[in-house]
């Protein structure tokens, strides 16, 4: 991990309230699942930087996708929309990571399960399966149609099959109800309902936890949870620097949510 | 004179030698407690040779699973922490993470929590032929025997609290102040006279933010610390009224964010720094800011010495 | 139903009524004393009708000459002020601004000062029966005859005060407390005690700025009153704590800067908000808060009422 | 006086760290020697706007010139340095004002005397004087030749006569040094060292005044001087309302600098 001052190459609005952000340069020891820190605002107001997961990296640059949530995204992404945009290379974003650990992979197929703004960091691990040749299927969840993002993108390295909760594209309904008998291992990513929704099935692979984070490098204890190991003993585990990515089922839910 | 010293310094390759309370330290730049965790994840970051001394995380007698619920928060400039004194305990610190520090060669100084007078004893104990610099004395946690009132509230339980660790440790021993007083002056004085070496200026205000959209705290601890840039004229004047009144060595924390910030503090009065929660922001600060102030001192042909309590002189 | 009343409240021009310890307010939102000062300049810039009331800055029986040196400091997302009480005296503010704020009809609330028990006592005598809405007593100015240290960072001396100015006067009287305390809620339960109709909360908190490039502190008077964002947290933490153990009505103040902000304070348990500092950033941010209030409440169906206090209900 | 939210449409550096602001747009009742108080970031850190006097204000828009002394100042012209010169139309800028009084102007000629960054605002009153056909000669003090700004639109409207303290530009010595016994009545901005020196001249005239401010206009206190009247008396006095403008000599220095 590292501290890098990188040019902004390319920010769009892909979906409403959500941006696609390129920033030139690549990462050291990248792993899809990682995520890096984001400075939000030169000035101490926001103060803390904004955990980002890496959507993916390629020859172009590191790609972010980012939703603009509450007061310090807003502020990037109207600082990043003021600027010309062919005229990037002149706005700098400071970044820190890669943080965390990624997603394990093992064996020759997987089923990856997105939800929302939880879809983009599959995307980064989709592609590295796909260069090992592994059999994927991405089941991508969103609200609506209009909220879908990156199926163009998943459709380059996995068979991909989409849910929306009003049944605008793909299956009317949650992304659980496309869960097949044979989906493990699963690699997900999304809101905790989707998360805690996937142990009531019988499926193993990996999940990837959020938590408010102040330091994102496991110093200040912020985002702590418990953790059950395999002989049921529990253990604290910092979702920044031991995560974001547990295995499905071993993260003590509801002790520290939003 | 200042500009032939620093060169000797750099030519002999000796690190320099700074005496805060008994307790020797390799410049003035600390992390504060429960920032920097027990070093090993920094390592990774920066090289922790750059340190004046690392300052663990705050550690108690047992294991200790800290609050629940949401523990950071962000504020204008700022951010709140409800962590609730998380850690492995003083046992675990001995055997898991001194090995490594000690390893590296930088002077440890160990925050020491208690929920009773007789904790506070038998962490210090603990850590006696550790090896450990100094030990820090956070006595802004509740005393769980008598009502959860801070030991640091008060002059007589901050005394009583400091006079019995001084009996049974050898250590260099600081003791770090909570702002949440009404006269941090007295109780400055009532932890000298029970026989502190250096006092540790500030500890977190203590602060709320409420989540509007569930209208419920967003704490899980309702209550959190504030730390942060916004904080820092609080923490400046505590430590310029200390310095002015009571003769003990400094170290001035709160709010530092940059160079400037700290000579704030060592013009107010401190003899050394710490950094706390700007390093979430910017994780190298602090191995910047030694060799910042090296140079601002030499541009300026001046002494540290100089510096600290300048404000003070100059009124 | 909360719409049909506030259709019934447009339709009819009757302008609401909202009672804070016997004072009638316009709506609740007011100006912090010390930001407004006597409504004149203000009423340049905005409608001084759309205020819920109007707190005039601090006056004191004699015209008072205030710090030397510099008086305002920025600091992170907030600022230090070290005015000092500059005012020209509560007879001069009766002939020359009371008029004018008269004649505007709007609720004026009067914040007093002394620099002694006498003083508090003749400046609410000479506010009888002039038209004012209520008596705003700020106790954190330091009580001269007694060394200077402020009448609101003691129980019995906040007490005492208070309960002068309680028999010599008819007014509602609501007291401003000093958040530099270490317990606010016994501080709060003294001033009910003796006869307090509402509680403001909060004060400014004593901090100081060192300008490093002279070595000297920035502000004339060394130390300051540190407000704006930066001090929110501690403000709600502030109210939240009295609004659980004290049964009066509170006007939070601390750091508000836009509606949510208002919101925490609402929720946490105050009855109405006064604005400072961010009005220095935001000129016109008080006229737009209690449209944007009725706007929040009426697309959520709510009531203030159910507002007020969620926070500690929800715990 | 109102709050304005204006394009920014020239944004460039005339000298090291002073920039010239254009904002599209008009100021009601604008008087040369006014005031603006300007946002210089969206976040609540800097948390106070920045008092700048207004330089002039034509057909292109409201001019303001700035130097880069501290923080603020120095992330505001970060800030509109990284836009796209072509496209500054994007960017906005708040103001609140025009603030305070200006400078009264009576007879038929005057000796204006800036010093420094105190320059700019006298360019607008030259031209209003000019405007009305008064005599003008304006004294301009700078550092240095390189320091030295805004000579050649002085010259359009005044005989200018430049002093620079090393001598790389028309006299070698301070501005005072250029002040003839006719100068009367002067109009003067610049460092407090510059103002006081006139009052040791036989001048009438009008100075402006810098103080440090939170509010701008006339509520915190926060600016207050003491000035003497006429008959002596000793009068409270706001730099931002009541000033910052006042007569020449009637200031009462030394109680409320930096
Ligand atoms: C490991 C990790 C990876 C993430 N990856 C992405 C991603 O790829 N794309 C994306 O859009 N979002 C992602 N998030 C969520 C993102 O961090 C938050 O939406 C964002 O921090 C909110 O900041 P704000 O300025 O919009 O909101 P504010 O309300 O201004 O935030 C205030 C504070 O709360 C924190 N916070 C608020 N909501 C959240 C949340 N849901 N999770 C964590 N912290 C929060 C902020 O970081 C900040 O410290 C990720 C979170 C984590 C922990
Ligand atoms: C009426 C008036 C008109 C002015 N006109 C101009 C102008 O046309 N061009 C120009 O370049 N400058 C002008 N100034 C000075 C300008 O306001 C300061 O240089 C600026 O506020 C400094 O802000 P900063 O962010 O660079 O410094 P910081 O150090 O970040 O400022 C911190 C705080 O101190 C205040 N401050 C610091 N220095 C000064 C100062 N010298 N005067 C007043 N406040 C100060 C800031 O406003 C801010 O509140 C004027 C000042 C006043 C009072
Ligand atoms: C996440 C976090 C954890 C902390 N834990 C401790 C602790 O264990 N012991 C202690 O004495 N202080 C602790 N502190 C307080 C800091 O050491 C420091 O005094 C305070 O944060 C002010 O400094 P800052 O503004 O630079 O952060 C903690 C602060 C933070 C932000
Ligand atoms: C410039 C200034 C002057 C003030 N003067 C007074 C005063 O005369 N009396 C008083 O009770 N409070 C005074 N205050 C305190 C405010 O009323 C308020 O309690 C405090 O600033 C916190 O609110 P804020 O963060 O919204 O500014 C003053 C504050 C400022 C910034
Ligand atoms: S965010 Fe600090 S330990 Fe995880
Ligand atoms: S700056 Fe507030 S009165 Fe002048």
């Amino acid at each position: 991990m590292n501290e890098y001052l990188l040019p902004v190459i390319e920010h769009k609005e892909i979906a409403p309230d959500i941006f696609s952000l390129y920033l030139k340069g690549n990462l050291k020891n990248y792993e899809p699942g990682q995520f890096v820190q984001v400075e939000v605002s030169e000035s101490l107001e926001p103060f803390l930087r904004r955990p980002i997961s890496i959507c993916e990296i390629d020859k172009k640059g590191i790609r972010l996708v980012y939703r603009t949530k509450g007061r310090g995204t807003k502020l990037l992404a109207n600082k990043l929309a003021s600027r010309d945009q062919n005229n990037y290379g002149k706005t700098y974003l400071r970044i820190f990571g890669p943080l965390g650990h990624g997603f394990p992979i093992i064996g020759n197929k997987a089923t990856l399960i997105g939800g929302g703004i939880g879809v983009p960091p599959l995307l980064g691990l989709a592609k590295k399966m796909w260069q090992q040749g592994m059999k994927i299927t991405a089941l991508l969840g969103f609200n609506t149609k209009e909220n879908a993002i990156l199926i163009d993108e998943f459709k380059n390295y996995a068979e991909v099959l989409i849910a929306t909760l009003d049944g605008s594209l793909g299956h009317r309904g949650l992304v659980t109800e496309l869960i097949t008998d044979n989906a493990t291992p699963v690699y997900a990513c999304g809101p905790e309902a989707l998360l805690r929704a996937l142990e009531r099935f019988n499926l193993t692979g990996y999940y990837s936890l959020e938590r408010r984070m102040a330091c994102g490098i496991g110093v200040c204890l912020g985002c702590n949870i418990t953790v059950l190991t395999k002989d049921k003993k529990e253990l604290r585990q910092r979702v920044c620097y031991d995560g974001p990515v547990f295995p499905l089922g071993f993260v003590k839910w509801g002790e520290a949510g939003d | 004179m200042t500009d032939r010293y620093f060169l000797l310094v750099l030519l002999s390759g000796v690190k320099q030698v700074i005496d805060l309370g008994g307790a020797k330290l390799r410049n003035r730049f600390m992390s504060a407690s429960g920032c920097f965790g027990y070093g090993k994840e920094f390592a990774k970051v920066m090289d922790l040779n750059t340190l004046g001394a690392i300052v663990v995380k705050g550690l108690s007698l047992k294991p200790w699973p800290g609050n629940k619920g949401v523990r950071v928060a962000e504020t204008p400039a700022g951010m709140l922490n409800a962590i609730g004194l998380e850690n492995p305990g003083v046992d675990y610190f001995i055997d898991h993470y001194l090995p490594f520090l000690k390893a590296k060669d930088i002077p440890i100084v160990v925050n020491i929590v208690g929920h009773s007078l007789d904790e506070y004893i038998q962490v210090a104990r603990r850590l006696e032929k550790t090896g450990v610099e100094a030990l820090e004395l956070n006595i802004s946690c509740p005393n769980v025997k008598e009502g959860g009132i801070a030991f640091g509230t008060s002059p007589t339980k901050a005394f009583s609290v400091v006079k019995a660790v001084r009996e049974q440790s050898t250590l260099p021993l600081w003791v770090k102040l909570s702002p949440n007083v009404t006269d941090i002056v007295e109780i400055a004085c009532a932890v000298k006279d029970a026989g502190a070496d250096a006092l540790t200026l500030i500890n977190t205000l203590t602060g709320m933010v409420i989540d509007i959209t569930t209208g419920k705290p967003l704490l899980g601890n309702v209550t959190g610390g504030l730390s942060g840039p916004a904080i820092r004229p609080i923490a400046i004047r505590m430590v310029y009224q200390v310095a002015t009144k009571v003769d003990l060595p400094i170290i001035g924390v709160g709010g530092i964010s940059s160079l400037s910030d700290a000579l704030e503090f060592f013009m107010a009065g401190a003899s050394a720094v710490q950094v706390g929660a700007a390093l979430f922001r910017d994780p190298l600060l602090l191995e910047r800011l030694p060799k910042e102030l090296e140079d601002y001192l030499k541009q300026r042909q001046l002494s540290i010495e100089e510096v600290i309590g300048l404000a003070r002189r100059s009124v």
